[in-house]
């Protein structure tokens, strides 16, 4: 899925030009960030087909989704996207339930898993004005998900959710992109996104989309020394982190790049794949990158 | 102010030619305020101030009269005269072979019950002994207008209007017979009270007028006769 | 004449008809409107509200002389199906719809201007067509208005004197509906079987609209 | 009496006056509605609908009983203001008022009902009362449905002629609307005058409401 | 400024009855967070009165707010608040400068300088609509200050910021809040929001309030081998730290919490006040928390 296209925005300091190369190779899943109004959430709605380019292509997996030259706009209808709105937009006039099956087209048992695992099957038969803003977000996400679309457009996706949903929420959607085998493009201001979610991370930097380095060095604390040092900064840095409340006990080794650094011995650890809320009894913990489906990467493990 | 008389719809293009040579006569110029007389007599009875109230028939000008409401009795201002309009041609045929057949699909009458012209042409039809086969096909207007307005569209086989209709441009339409009755169709006016002096002395010359022969001519010109 | 069920009922069955067909006709014609933006659209809202100014027997006439079986599409409807529309119920339903389609579609229609585009926008990327967003999402969003739009035709319908008399013919038992038998009685100095008429009427549509607005408003309760 | 231009501009005064003494009168209540909610509001709904469901000459005939200076109301006015309602401008101003009510509230109510409260609310926090909230929030943000009840209230009273003719008495100058006009030509058979009337009428609303809804899309695309 | 209510919600699982007791000390800045659905934003709305408590009070400096004994209950308009809506709630109808323009209810200075310090200046003839998220974010905020209310609730005000914006608009809020001497409630599921520019922070766990410690230690990299270890680590942890793109160059010290540890001496360093983006220029950094004015914070320095 490829996109080559510049769109003319009014941007928040006079004019603004978006000139986008931005390449989704199927199965991938990219962040994108950039500052606020830089034109994130314009570049979704011209993949969906709701805002029209200037100029340029955009083709997906061989389809020409839009061709200014030859005149070709595929309707949004006709490309398959699911798309996370910013705000949300649920129907107000549905339930929860009813606004996935609006979304699927037919009651499909697809519905009730993912009312499960969003924690939303007791909200099922409310309407959306009496959610909380976190409830009605993982909604979003839901329906957008229902029809299991070819391509994945997430706006600030979890911007609503405390850290651990936020956590949970990633890695439903880390299972799911994997096994749909979905294409996703999640704008993102959170750096833990890319972090834990993305096999390529774009910032849009004046009109341009820039690839951008993941962060995905292991953090390693070996020496006691340093350990001293660093558990104060722990604290405030495993706030910032999808496991939030647990203070690792001294001498528990933190693996956070998944490459070649499998976690090491701990006090009382046992390795885990994920992390989770429940590896975190008695203090456990284990971090460490999700295993990307990036060739490069998995060769290496 | 000018004097304001009440006039039946169906009477008021031949008025309205005998206030203007009234008025070439005399200074003042009537107003003529026109609708159908149940309405005029409805705004009569709630206060509106008229000189003259000019009724299509005289039944509405003796309820007033009862009710006390009139400068003396109705009197007859002239006689209407019934006529049938056909679609078909009507000299060579015999209408009561003509109304029942089937060429005539639908016939508009005015309300029997509010109209004159509507309660002659059932006595007429009854004394032709045709009403009981033709009231299925008949249509009704409000008033012998609106029959006039039925006749205009088309949208009518035959009706039964008021002969004075044959004056104005849908005397050109179709076939037209006047039918013979007794007399014809009374419009009576009453005088109403509570004028000021002025007013009662000019609606009294307009009364006079009336009886002038350019007043008859005029009626009768426009399908009417005079007394 | 006096006091009748009968032209009761037919102003109830007249009504409830117009209401009907003008839901079946006006939604597609607010579909036409709301999507088609621009110079078409407002051409298309003026012209609707057009018949309006019309007083009613005018418009009567007007739309007599069309459906008279001596011009063009009246002609045309009884040559080829036998079908004639004046002084019929069919006529008279005809008659009230395109008179009373203004009071069906404008309310619909600026509603759904009040209505943000984002949910069009998130239907479409749902792979929903114009017509089932319109339907399943917008048309519900302004539920309220739909309402109000059946409401004042409803009860427009069952006052409508003038077109109804002329295309009519008041008819009894097929055209002379109640607002008709009214009038003839108020003509006729027949008060009190006027102020029967009416008292009906009243009361009747009042306990109509009162049904309507309370489920309404307990429908608009749970939606808030 | 031929074509004239009187009747037309009376038409014409009547209609814009009856505009926008109900945008002064329908907004008020339309606020007391959508604040009052429950049982209030619902028959509020209803009655301001009933009007509709009479025929308009008796719906005119029980005003002009009601206005008559031998009654009570009207001789009160008539007595302690010498004010007389029937057969007068003004009066045909209240007649056209409480006949087009529901075309000014309806729609605006309606409108109302999609608006989400989260507004109302903001404008609260930030110290505004309701009327405030109403007219400077709530108002603008249904303008679509503000300009259709004006529209329509508009174009009714131009083509309103039933409740003109009982209350108004078709006096020249005074009372004498185009409606009236045009039913004193058809009967006394001057179709010619008539047609004329009904064009200019019919070509002067067209323009009218195509400059309003030019307007009032030019307007909303500048919104969205 | 305190809250003693309870109310009944129906949670996301069953239902949920809020039993809060929360004191706004006068000037001071409260953090509240809490799993989605806790029941945040339906304490903002208590505060404000745009939902009744089922029974308790509310009293603010002496006047009472809130009090089911007596039935009092202060209507909005009253209770001078500033609340900034999860969901923005702009006036569609009218454009940036105008929202702000009705909130302040005339034409002042301020709405000029709001529109200047949040980067506005340049869409303030636009509608909401046209903005993008952040954008809305913005003005939301500044709607909400531009009255000076007595209390400012915000909820999850820089959820749609980038990080980088997000600690400009967080320094604004922290210079206003103490110039105009305001109280402020501040919902957010972001732990940095406490850690800057939080006095308390409460955590809301099954219907009640509990205060939680603000991470205040300090963040020191003295010896060269811890500072080669983290060196890799900042680079995750900077990118969820306000201060995002620049890496310190080695040997810098790092000061976290400005309690009694001013900056150190690094390679080319000056001491700074408050860390922003203008500090940065050649990789020049320096962090320090804000000075807190809470008393026994203020006698320490
Ligand atoms: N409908 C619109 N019409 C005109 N300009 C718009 C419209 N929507 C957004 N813009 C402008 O285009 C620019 C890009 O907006 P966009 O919503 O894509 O930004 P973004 O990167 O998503 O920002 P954020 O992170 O704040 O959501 C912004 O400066 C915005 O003001
Ligand atoms: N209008 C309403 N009517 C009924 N229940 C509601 C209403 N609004 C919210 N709720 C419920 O009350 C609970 C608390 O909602 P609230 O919005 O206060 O949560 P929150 O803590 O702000 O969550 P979030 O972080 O997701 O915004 C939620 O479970 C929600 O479903
Ligand atoms: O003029 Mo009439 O009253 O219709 O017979
Ligand atoms: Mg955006
Ligand atoms: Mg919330």
């Amino acid at each position: 899925m490829e996109m080559r296209v510049t769109k003319a925005l009014q941007g928040g300091d006079g004019h603004l030009t978006l000139d986008i190369a931005l390449d989704l190779p199927p199965g991938s899943l990219t962040v994108l960030s950039g500052p606020s109004g830089a034109g994130k959430t314009s570049i979704l709605r011209m993949w969906a087909g709701l805002l029209k380019p200037d100029a340029g292509t955009l083709r997906v997996n061989g389809d020409v989704w839009f061709d200014a030259a030859q005149r070709v706009n595929l309707p949004p209808q006709k490309r398959s996207v699911g798309l996370v709105f910013q705000e949300y937009a649920l129907f107000p006039h549905l339930s929860v339930r009813e606004n996935l099956a609006f979304a699927a087209g037919m009651e499909t048992p697809l519905i009730d898993e993912l009312l499960e695992v969003f924690q939303l099957t007791q909200l099922q038969a409310r309407r959306p004005r009496r959610l909380s803003g976190g409830q009605q977000q993982r909604v979003a996400l839901a329906r957008a998900l229902v029809r299991k679309p070819r391509l994945l457009l997430l706006d600030e996706p979890f911007a609503a959710l405390d850290p651990e949903l936020k956590d949970d929420v990633r890695q439903i959607l880390r299972q799911l992109h994997q096994t749909w085998d979905l294409t996703t493009l999640l704008v993102s201001h959170d750096p833990l996104d890319a972090f834990w979610l993305a096999d390529r991370a774009f910032q849009l930097q004046s009109g341009k989309c820039v690839e951008v380095p993941i962060p995905r060095t292991a953090y390693v604390v070996s020496t006691d020394a340093a350990r001293q040092e660093m558990q104060v900064a722990l604290e405030i840095q495993l706030r910032t982190l999808p496991l939030a409340n647990d203070v690792p006990p001294p001498g528990t080794r933190l693996v956070w790049n998944g490459a070649d650094s499998r976690q090491e011995k701990g006090s009382e650890d046992k390795p885990r794949d994920q992390p989770s809320r429940d590896d975190c009894e008695g203090g456990k913990l284990s971090f460490e990158q999700q295993q990307k489906r990036n060739d490069n990467d998995a060769d290496v493990q | 102010q000018p004097l304001r008389i009440a006039v039946a719809a169906s009477l008021g293009l031949p008025l309205q030619e005998i206030v203007d040579s009234f008025a070439r006569e005399r200074v003042e110029k009537p107003t003529l305020v026109v609708a159908s007389s149940g309405v005029l007599t409805a705004q009569i009875t709630n206060g509106a101030h008229f000189a003259l109230f000019i009724s299509a028939d005289t039944l509405y000008p003796h309820t007033l009269w009862q009710q006390q409401r009139t400068d003396g009795p109705p009197q007859v201002l002239a006689y209407g005269q019934l006529a049938l309009w056909c679609r078909y041609p009507l000299e060579n045929q015999d209408i009561n072979v003509l109304l029942p057949g089937n060429q005539i699909k639908k016939i508009a009458i005015a309300q029997p019950q509010l109209a004159p012209f509507g309660k002659e042409a059932v006595r007429w039809l009854r004394a032709q002994r045709l009403y009981d086969t033709v009231w299925p096909k008949m249509v009704y207007g409000e008033n012998v207008g609106q029959v006039n307005r039925l006749i205009q569209a088309g949208a009518v086989d035959a009706a039964f209007t008021a002969a004075s209709a044959r004056a104005s441009s849908i005397g050109q339409k179709g076939y037209w017979q006047t039918l013979p009755q007794e007399g014809g169709i009374a419009h009576s006016m009453v005088v109403l009270k509570g004028l000021t002096a002025a007013e009662r002395q000019t609606t009294q010359a307009l009364l006079a007028y009336f009886r002038t022969p350019t007043a008859r001519t005029i009626l009768e010109k426009w399908g009417y006769l005079a007394p | 004449m006096t006091f009748s069920w009968e032209p009761l009922w037919l102003s109830f069955k007249l009504a409830l008809v117009t209401t009907l067909v003008l839901l079946l006709i006006g939604l597609p014609l607010v579909y036409l409107l709301h999507f088609r933006r621009g110079r078409g659209q407002v051409i298309g809202q003026a012209l609707i509200s057009l018949p309006l100014v019309l007083p009613p027997t005018v418009l009567g006439y007007y739309l007599l002389v069309l459906m008279s079986p001596e011009n063009g599409l009246g002609r045309w409807l009884d040559d080829w199906f036998g079908w004639r529309l004046v002084f019929s119920f069919p006529g008279l339903v005809i008659g009230s719809v395109i008179y009373s389609l203004p009071f069906m579609i404008n309310p619909i229609l600026s509603a759904l201007e009040g209505v943000s585009t984002v949910y069009e926008e998130v239907a479409y990327t749902l792979g929903k067509s114009r017509l089932t967003t319109f339907v399943r999402v917008l048309l519900p969003m302004v539920r309220a208005s739909v309402v109000v739009g059946a409401v004042m035709t409803f009860a427009h319908t069952i006052g409508e004197f003038g077109v109804i008399l002329m295309i009519g013919g008041s008819i009894p038992g097929e055209t002379r509906v109640a607002s008709i038998a009214i009038y003839n009685e108020v003509e006729m100095l027949q008060y009190d079987a006027a102020d029967r008429y009416a008292l009906v009427l009243l009361l009747f549509s009042f306990v109509v609209l009162l049904g309507v607005y309370t489920y309404q408003n307990r429908r608009t309760a749970r939606v808030i």
